[in-house]
């Protein structure tokens, strides 16, 4: 009956997040624009030839969803600093984990939405055609997010909380986030290509070991990270 | 390039590179320690100071 | 300070000791299961002759680094075309290799290599980078045995 | 939030000079014993000389993000701020050697394997254990409240520290174009005892840095709380 009382805060907090972020929809459009603006930079930065494109397409989709959703990150913080919220969300009873899941799913839906727009535009920017094995690309695009978004959520708990925010996110972030981007990347790239050579089981292995361990690590250690 | 010829260009920068960045950080600590006691100094006999005044 | 010491530490920690260690149990078991789960073969840094072989067509035209030993006695340079071809082999199956330009000084017959480039259909591999993978053996010549004596009869008069 | 109060007093320089002094007269000798007295490699010819700096940096590195490791997890069990300016002690020289093990690295792998830099699972995660502690030391650069910039770098630390483990044995779990670690058995008699020395050396002078940086940074955490006591008393 504690873990429903947990279960309940957490879907509030994801909740009242959620609300926030469809009341102001200027937030999620202008994540969404620069998940999009980036992946026309890198259609100019790998020119004319259609092949070159379309195999760096995985590598780029994966890079312009991090850029964007590391901007999310902040903000889901950001929200609370600046109205005071957060002091009164730690007063109330219950446990601290709490917080960070329904955080983690708030940031979960919102760059899962961002993520379908990016690679439906990815798709038609870069070519790219669709593989017989689409249900899979979906899994690895859902394994990938939950990777960036708990470290995310995570490191954003800090970061949002220090000067120079911007700058510290993202240096603590993405070096951390090196094995699950590259096992989303490889797998991704591996199923468009029509996985002739079998790589793409073992990157999703890897990324769902790496969910696993990261989910129960960062809920560990967000007690001792938030009530300082 | 014969074989051998540029080997010790090698071996030497790397050694320079070892020495002055072992050597450099050896300075900054010391400073930082100078530094570190002179405050830590100043701090505790300015609280004494005042602590003299309010009593 | 003992005023503190309560107020940091939390009450419930007791409580939840045992959900904590077994989350310590579950990341552990998924870290060995990734060591020891067959996870590794993605992260090679190349593949071996036989292995490039038994992707059969898959392998050809792909972007792929092929390592192991320079077959002695394969070794072929040309100081005029500065071209140079070598057999790759692992014990089982040898590729042949083509590369252009002068190899690493420790390039020799049985030196361990790593070739990045093509393997084409016409099972030459067609190599746009040579890198030495030297063992973790550090020994000085024996008597009457100089060093690199194979590179220079390599490249001898190749004025490279 | 910050009310530790200062029962620790500063600690002193002691006989950690003295150590120092020694710790240099060691390196001078064990430097000139790898580079006089080690004969040429059959293969690598006079840049095995390189191998008493790199290796060196890279074992004694392993060892200074233990210490991180160890004193972050103190940290956050005992709650002591000794412990916290410990650990940022051990990770401000653990990235100077991790730095540096990638320089000397590249300048070894360049007329060796003939190339600066591969993508082998060694080399990368040797430079994400880097980027990590750049991680780890800006976080408290821009934090201002001690209590606060403890705990959260005690749990960056934790985190980053875990890929020591990974680095040190990627060259066991996976086919890298790095060579496995050597022993004295794969290491020619004639190069174990240079090796061993500068090793050594490298090791005190890690030591002697953490304590001085150590020292250091009590010091100027007992400034800021004496003149912390000072104004309340003034007030």
């Amino acid at each position: 009956m504690a873990f429903a009382d947990d279960w309940r805060r957490v879907r509030a907090i994801a909740w009242k997040d959620l609300t926030t972020e469809r009341r102001s929809k200027a937030g999620f459009n202008g994540v969404v624009a620069l998940g999009v603006t980036i992946l026309m930079l890198f259609g100019f930065a790998l020119g004319p030839d259609t092949q070159a494109i379309r195999d760096a397409a995985a590598g780029a989709l994966w890079l312009a969803a991090l850029f964007a959703a590391v901007l999310a990150f902040n903000r889901s913080y950001q929200v609370e600093l600046e109205s005071g919220a957060l002091d009164p969300l730690l007063l109330y009873p219950g446990s601290r984990w709490a917080i960070f899941s329904g955080k983690l799913l708030a940031n979960l839906s919102f760059v899962g939405l961002m993520l379908v727009i990016v690679v439906l535009v990815g798709i038609v920017l870069f070519q790219v055609t669709i593989p017989a094995a689409w249900p899979a690309l979906i899994g690895v695009l859902v394994l990938g997010a939950i990777g960036i978004c708990t470290l995310g959520t995570f490191y954003a708990s800090m970061a949002s909380r220090s000067r120079a925010r911007e700058v510290l996110l993202p240096l603590l972030l993405f070096p951390m986030l090196v094995p699950a981007l590259l096992a989303a990347m490889q797998a991704s790239k591996a199923l468009l290509g029509g996985d002739l050579m079998h790589e793409a089981d073992a990157w999703i292995k890897l990324l769902i070991a790496y969910d696993v361990i990261f989910l129960i690590a960062t809920h560990l250690a967000f007690e001792h990270v938030i009530e300082a | 390039m014969p074989p051998t010829a540029n080997n010790w260009n090698f071996v030497i920068a790397a050694y320079v590179i070892a020495w002055v960045t072992l050597g450099g950080y050896w300075l900054f600590v010391h400073r930082a320690v100078r530094q570190a006691r002179a405050q830590y100094d100043q701090a505790v006999s300015a609280a004494a100071k005042s602590e003299g005044t309010s009593k | 300070m003992n005023i503190d010491e309560s107020a940091v530490t939390p009450a419930k920690a007791t409580k939840r000791r045992p959900i904590a260690i077994a989350a310590v149990v579950v990341v552990v078991g998924v870290f060995g299961w990734l060591l020891y789960g067959g996870l590794d073969k993605n992260v090679v840094f190349f593949l071996t002759p036989q292995e490039l072989l038994a992707k059969g067509t898959s392998g050809y035209d792909v972007p792929v680094r092929l390592g192991g030993q320079v077959k002695p006695g394969t070794v072929k340079w040309d100081d005029k075309t500065l071209r140079l071809t070598f057999d790759v082999t692992d014990g089982q199956s040898d590729i042949a290799v083509q590369s252009s330009g002068a190899p690493p000084q420790m390039f020799r017959d049985g030196q361990g290599v790593v070739v990045e480039g093509r393997f084409g259909r016409d099972h030459v591999f067609n190599s746009t980078g040579l890198m030495i993978k030297h063992s973790n053996e550090y020994r000085p010549p024996k008597a009457g045995e100089k060093p690199q004596e194979m590179y220079k009869t390599l490249i001898k008069g190749s004025g490279a | 939030m910050s009310t530790q109060s200062t029962s620790w007093v500063p600690p002193r320089a002691g006989r950690w000079p003295l150590f120092g002094a020694f710790t240099i007269l060691f390196l001078i000798a064990g430097q000139v014993l790898g580079l006089t007295q080690s004969p040429a490699d059959r293969d690598m010819g006079d840049l095995e000389k390189i191998i008493y700096v790199h290796v060196p940096a890279a074992w004694v590195m392993s060892v200074t993000f233990a210490i991180v490791m160890f004193y972050s997890l103190r940290y956050l069990w005992k709650r002591d701020e000794r412990d916290d300016l410990a650990a940022a002690a051990a990770a401000e020289v653990g990235t100077l050697l991790n730095g540096l093990t990638l320089a000397l690295g590249m300048i070894f792998g360049k007329p060796t394997w003939g190339v600066w830099w591969a993508w082998d699972a060694r080399l990368t995660s040797t430079l994400v254990l880097f980027l990590i502690f750049i991680g780890y030391l800006s976080l408290r650069e821009f934090v201002d409240d001690p209590e606060r910039r403890a705990q959260w770098s005690a749990a960056v630390g934790i985190l980053g520290a875990i890929n020591v483990g990974i680095v040190y044995m990627s060259v066991r779990w996976w086919r890298t174009l790095h060579q496995m670690q050597s022993s004295p058995e794969t290491v020619d008699a004639t190069y174990v005892l240079a090796l061993r020395v500068n090793a050594f050396a490298f090791l005190f002078l890690m030591i002697y840095f953490v304590r001085r940086r150590y020292e250091s940074l009590c010091l100027v955490r007992a400034a800021d709380h004496a003149a912390e006591a000072a104004a309340l008393r003034g007030a």
